[in-house]
């Protein structure tokens, strides 16, 4: 893919004031990005088939990998494909996520893959290397673990990363560029 | 088998007075906090996040394409504290490696695409196998070979691993020169 | 007074007990009511790399290399003790290959160096569990399943019955199905025995005999298998995967024929203490439903045509050991072992003198034993 | 470290016959000769925790049945857990004992067991929260150990009775008082006993005797629901995880119990000739250090394949091999063909060269704190493995021996080149610096049909200097004495014919 994409970049690019968002980050298309969402350097986010949505209080680490992939076979699709990540899920260190719709709370640990196919819902955990392929609804709570890919609900449901948010929010500034918001929130946010 | 030459595009890499060779491909996040002690090698596209704490290497550390050396973060009742990440010497660091460890000790070998956990602790002389996933706060004793997922002990490693690594990472510090143009 | 000899006797040192199974090795000290720990008997071959069975060898010498691999990573990664000068403990099937003990005593001797070897018979270490001597002990395992009948604390030997009707049959049953339920499924034998600890068990009798007819009573429901692909178990499989062990096919040989052929084997007198004195041991029976099973397959057996004649047992009564199945044999040295003979122990010295292993099959060894059990 | 990763290219030959990379090996300064694992005594030093690193004299190691006290297994994954600090939850714990105390007092910290892997918790197995931050979890008990114990101590009466008896009468035992003999041989004898089975009964009779066990005639039936009720699999305990835990074996995720960490050991080799260690860790888990460290890789030269050219049967290819001198002293070097004799010799005074005798060197490695040879146990030892590998070239070897001067640390930093001390034969030594040495060779693949794809591989012995700084009773000064070793190299497949 060529970086100059045919339309206007800054355009189609809409940052929510709060969100910190790493110059050195690599975004490709038309991207949307809520309100205290961190987006570290190297992280890439690809709108190939359609717009990304992304929520408030993410955590996007360098390396990891969200794109709105096209189906195989198919060049250009006539309906744009939304892609709905949802609010306070973090993607870890060279994880890959093409998944199209990421409810909240969800955790992709380092090098863990979602295919296109798979809807995350609520406070899933998708284990370090693991690599969900197969068409399905994750249920809440699950968490997937192992070369084998065991399976099992918890108890505790992932916390939002609150803390972490913070601390990234107050130190990354501090010796990254960062991208400009160009929209304000329009609501206020529940916290 | 003795290491071929690996040869290095001279326009690519710095090298520092301590003989540290650091590709300019790199992302040094917070380069202020991070000491590398001489004779380091840092490979194009390698991710070394010194803005979330201090890292500090030892001598002869290989870092390889792709790898990640992030700084492990915990959760206190009061917020979260990312701790520092130290590596011993002689330290290899395979191709898209992910370290979020505490403490890697010296003579320590991670293989390709291996992932280390948050706060690990890697004892010195041991063996992280290719594709190995060592889950977090794990202690890898000395004289170990880890594999799998999540990673277990399979084997031992044999007493003179502290000279082994130490030949490896001299031998490839030393194979490892500019083309000649 | 003589109990606190007996104490004073065993405290020196430990003595490891080692119950070497086709598939799985319980291992861990005499004097102990639980085993350290039961791990695959199998090990990883340090050149090429695959993991193999031990009792998958080639030939002695592969045996040979096998065992020293399996037991050195059993010592010293599990048991975590120096072998040299210990005492051992290990239990052996009746049937166990002259040449697999043979080879097994070479390994402890001249590579471990251990001290003493007691080689206890699995059927007859068991009773030790029960404190009776007079017992019917059935193991069905993993290769085969065994049966010796013991009155008073003497095997009856020539009522033994073995057949190959246990967990590997069973797991290629399972695999059969599953395969013809899901082409081009490739499953290993793990994750097949997962499958049927997870999922499968033994159904009844009555429903049994409806399996495969038009009137088949509807199967249990399926069940989702996750993993790297997700797999569906269907209920049927779920629900066949035992019934290799009761069908009686053109020898009219099954599990529960076992217990029956055995009892007609043994003097009038000894059968009906021996059927009211069945323990079921080895992994396989831990199967759901097992037991019951077997309980309405001998009853009704007992009234067919083939037994009504011989056999006038009216009841079964069945032991429950104060352990698991698959680990009470273990037990049983255990607690054999404790009783610490060295008459009963090959010592290092001696193997290395004699260079054999004492064998029940062999007269040498039994001429001392027949003086002393028959001179009553 | 190329040996921890690449396949075994060259591999030396053991005094046992294993084939193994140098780096596997272990060499008996006593003996002079060269063992591995496979031939060595393995003992095992000190156990530790592989997770606190706590390390326990052996005698509470048994105490504690291997395992560490304070750190656990996940039962889920079988990952180490890690204690977390939470608030006390807020329902108020009515039932227990100290519930008075803890009513008024603020939010108490509370810990459990997490693991980082499977996020299992002691909470999901209703562990109740401890107050401390160590210790204090409840044990799982056996549920059958007292019934155990009455059996155990039973039959310990019975062994000391057994054994009474048979000290008492030199003559043969009339009747064993542990019940089981080994086999009987016909039924004949079971009918005998049947008939008279009270005269043998009085005598085993005991106070100590336990109930035996009463069998029943009811069995386990199939759960009701398990022909209708769906299966929730992720519910269901894997055989592993039951295995881990051998006395309950619970069938459900939420019966499973954290289990104590198992210790490690820290192995020492001795050597099975002479009974020396050839590897003798420090004590401390955490050291990587050795009281005695006799590998093979400080003692006997290593050889690498630099670079060996594309192999055609009848063609000489170069074969490049470094040669590197791992001790403190200079040594001559002599590649032989496979079939020399790899019995060491050693100089004497007059020069002459004299076959180094086993006894000679079991008597003079004597040491004051080893038992004369005598007292000590004769070392049992196994027969040699037959050496299965077929040599597959023929390979062109150096007539004229090789210097390598000792190893030096410092010279690393040291850019001069000191080549010119040696008259190297420049077609034989291609590189020279330090305490190593590049030598070209040149093989030539022999014509086989029977390892057709099979790597060529190439034998030949070498001959090294040694020279021993032990002092031993006879001599004083460091013996020098000339060792063999045989060497295999795997060079890679055939490319074609000439």
């Amino acid at each position: 893919m060529s970086i100059s994409a045919p339309v206007n970049r800054r355009s189609n690019l809409k940052i929510a004031a709060g969100a910190v968002v790493c110059e050195e980050s690599i975004l490709k298309g038309d991207i949307t990005i809520g309100a205290r969402t961190v987006i570290h350097p190297k992280a890439s986010i690809v709108a190939e088939a359609g717009p990304i949505i992304i929520g408030e209080g993410n955590i996007i680490e360098e390396m990891a990998t969200i794109v709105n992939r096209l189906p195989p076979n198919i060049v250009d699709s006539a309906t744009p494909a939304l892609q709905i990540i949802g609010n306070y899920n973090v993607f870890e260190a060279d994880c890959t996520c093409e998944a199209s719709k990421v409810g909240d709370n969800n955790i992709l640990e380092n090098k863990a893959f979602v295919t296109r196919d798979v809807e995350l819902t609520n406070g899933c955990v998708i284990g370090a290397a693991c690599s969900l392929i197969e068409p399905e609804i994750v249920p809440e709570n699950t968490i997937v673990f192992g070369s084998q890919c065991h399976r099992r609900e918890m108890n505790d449901k992932p916390y939002p990363q609150i803390g972490q948010l913070e601390y990234l929010m107050r130190v990354l500034p501090s010796y990254h560029h960062l991208r400009k918001a160009n929209i304000k929130v329009k609501s206020d946010p529940a916290t | 088998m003795e290491p071929q030459d690996i040869y290095y595009d001279k326009n690519e890499y710095v090298e520092t007075a301590s003989g540290n060779k650091v590709s300019r491909q790199t992302v040094l996040c917070g380069s202020q906090n991070i000491v590398l002690h001489g004779k380091v090698i840092v490979q194009s596209d390698a991710i070394i996040r010194g803005d979330l704490a201090n890292v500090r290497t030892g001598r002869y550390c290989i870092i390889s394409k792709n790898v990640v050396i992030r700084p492990p973060f915990k959760k206190f009742s009061k917020g979260v504290a990312f701790f520092p990440l130290q590596m011993g010497d002689h330290v290899f660091v395979g191709e898209r490696a992910v370290v979020n460890a505490a403490v890697v000790g010296s003579y320590v070998y991670i293989g390709k695409n291996a992932v280390i956990g948050r706060r690990c602790i890697l004892k010195d002389c041991c063996y992280i196998e290719d594709g190995a996933v060592v889950p977090p706060e794990t202690v890898v004793p000395s004289f170990t070979r880890f594999s799998g997922s999540p990673a277990t002990c399979t084997e031992d490693l044999p007493e003179c691993t502290q000279d082994l690594m130490m030949d490896f990472t001299k031998n490839y510090y030393q194979h490892f020169l500019p083309a000649k143009m | 007074m003589l109990r606190y000899e007996g104490i004073r006797y065993i405290s020196d040192k430990q003595m490891v007990v080692l119950d070497i199974g086709s598939a799985y090795t319980k291992f861990g000290y005499a004097g102990e009511a639980t085993p350290r720990g039961i791990i695959r008997t199998e090990v990883k071959c340090p050149e090429s790399k695959e993991i193999r069975r031990i009792f998958n060898y080639i030939d002695i010498d592969d045996l040979y290399q096998l065992l020293v691999e399996f037991l050195h990573l059993l010592f010293f990664r599990h048991v975590a003790i120096s072998p040299k000068d210990v005492r051992i403990v290990v239990l052996e099937s009746l049937l166990t290959p002259t040449q697999f003990r043979e080879t097994l005593a070479k390994v402890l001797f001249r590579h471990f160096e251990v001290g003493s070897l007691m080689l206890l018979p699995t059927h007859l270490a068991t009773i030790s569990t029960l404190g009776t001597d007079t017992v019917l002990v059935l193991d069905v395992g993993y290769q085969e399943a065994t049966l010796i009948p013991v009155y008073e604390g003497v095997p009856i030997l020539k009522a033994w019955q073995a057949l190959p009707l246990a967990a590997c049959a069973v797991h290629e049953c399972i695999k059969k199905d599953l395969t013809d339920s899901i082409p081009n499924l490739r499953i290993p034998e793990k994750t097949v025995e997962d499958i049927k600890v997870r999922t499968c068990f033994v159904t009844t009798l009555e429903r049994s005999a409806k399996l495969g007819t038009d009137d088949a009573p509807s199967p249990p429901p399926a069940v989702k298998y996750p993993g790297l692909k997700t797999i569906e178990i269907p209920g049927y499989v779920r629900e066949r995967a035992f019934e290799v062990l009761w069908e009686r096919d053109n020898d009219n040989l099954s599990i529960s024929t076992m217990i029956l052929d055995a009892i007609v084997k043994c003097p009038v007198d000894t059968r009906r203490q021996l059927a009211e004195n069945i323990l079921l041991i080895g992994g396989t029976t831990m199967a759901k439903g097992f037991a019951s099973r077997l309980k309405s397959e001998l009853n009704t057996l007992l009234k067919s045509d083939l037994y009504s004649d011989k056999l006038k047992i009216q009841t079964f009564k069945f032991h429950k050991a104060p352990s698991k199945p698959n680990y009470t044999a273990w037990l049983g040295g255990a607690i054999f072992g404790i009783a610490d003979l060295p008459a009963r122990c090959l010592t290092k010295e001696n193997y290395l003198k004699s260079n054999r292993v004492p064998d029940w099959v062999c007269l040498l060894d039994n001429q001392k034993d027949d003086t002393s059990n028959c001179g009553i | 470290m190329a040996y921890l990763f690449q396949p075994d290219y060259v591999r030396y030959v053991c005094s046992c016959g294993s084939l193994k990379p140098i780096s596997k090996m272990y060499f008996c300064r006593h003996c002079l000769k060269i063992r591995c694992g496979y031939c060595v005594c393995h003992e095992a030093d000190s156990h530790y925790c592989p997770n606190c690193m706590e390390n326990l004299p052996s005698a509470e190691v048994r105490l504690k049945k291997n395992k560490c006290s304070n750190c656990f297994d996940c039962p889920c994954c079988f990952q180490t857990l890690c204690t977390r600090a939470g608030q006390a939850p807020l329902r108020p714990p009515a039932s227990s004992a100290d519930a008075k105390q803890d009513v008024k007092a603020t939010p108490k910290k509370v810990y459990y067991l997490s693991c980082s892997l499977c996020r299992w918790t002691s909470r999901d197995a209703g562990i109740p929260d401890q107050y401390v931050a160590t210790g204090g979890w409840p044990e799982q008990e056996n549920p059958n150990s007292t019934r155990i114990s009455t059996l155990i101590d039973f039959h310990k009466v019975l062994a000391s009775k057994e054994k009474q008896e048979q000290q008492r009468k030199k003559f043969p035992t009339k009747r064993t008082f542990l019940q089981y003999e080994k086999f009987g041989l016909t039924s004949a004898m079971v009918r005998k006993r049947a008939g008279k089975p009270l005269e043998p009964k009085s005598l085993i009779q005991h106070s100590d005797q336990p109930a035996p066990a009463v069998a029943n005639e009811e069995v386990d039936d199939l759960p009701a629901g398990i022909f209708t009720e769906a299966v929730d699999i992720t519910k269901i305990t894997t055989l592993e995880q039951r295995l881990q835990h051998p006395d309950v074996q619970a069938e459900k995720i939420n019966e499973l119990r954290p289990q104590h960490k198992q210790f490690l050991v820290k192995r020492s080799q001795r050597c099975r000739g002479c009974e020396h260690n050839v590897s003798k860790p420090e004590y401390s888990p955490q050291s990587i250090k050795f009281k005695i460290q006799l590998a093979a890789f400080y003692h006997v030269p290593e050889i690498r394949i630099v670079t060996c050219e594309p192999l055609r049967v009848g063609v000489a290819s170069e074969l490049l091999l470094k040669i590197c001198n791992p001790t403190q002293h200079q040594t001559q070097i002599s590649l032989l063909p496979l079939d020399t004799p790899t019995t060491p010799t050693t100089v004497t005074a007059s020069g002459e060269e004299q076959e180094l005798k086993r006894e000679n060197i079991q008597m003079g490695s004597e040491s004051p704190n080893l038992l004369p040879l005598a007292v000590r146990q004769i070392s049992v030892t196994e027969d040699p493995k037959p050496i299965t590998v077929v040599s597959g070239a023929e390979i062109a070897l150096p007539e004229c021996p090789l210097f390598l001067p000792p190893r030096d640390d410092a010279a690393e930093y040291d850019e001069t080149n000191d080549a010119s001390h040696f008259q190297d034969d420049k077609k034989v030594v291609v590189w020279r610096k330090g305490n190593k040495i590049v030598v070209r060779l040149h093989v030539t693949p022999f014509a086989n049909e029977q390892n057709k794809g099979e790597p060529v591989i190439v034998g030949f012995v070498l001959r090294h200097g040694y020279v021993n700084t032990l002092a031993t009773l006879e001599h004083k000064a460091p013996q020098k004495s000339e060792l063999n070793v045989q060497l295999f190299l795997t060079l890679g497949n055939l490319v074609g014919t000439a």
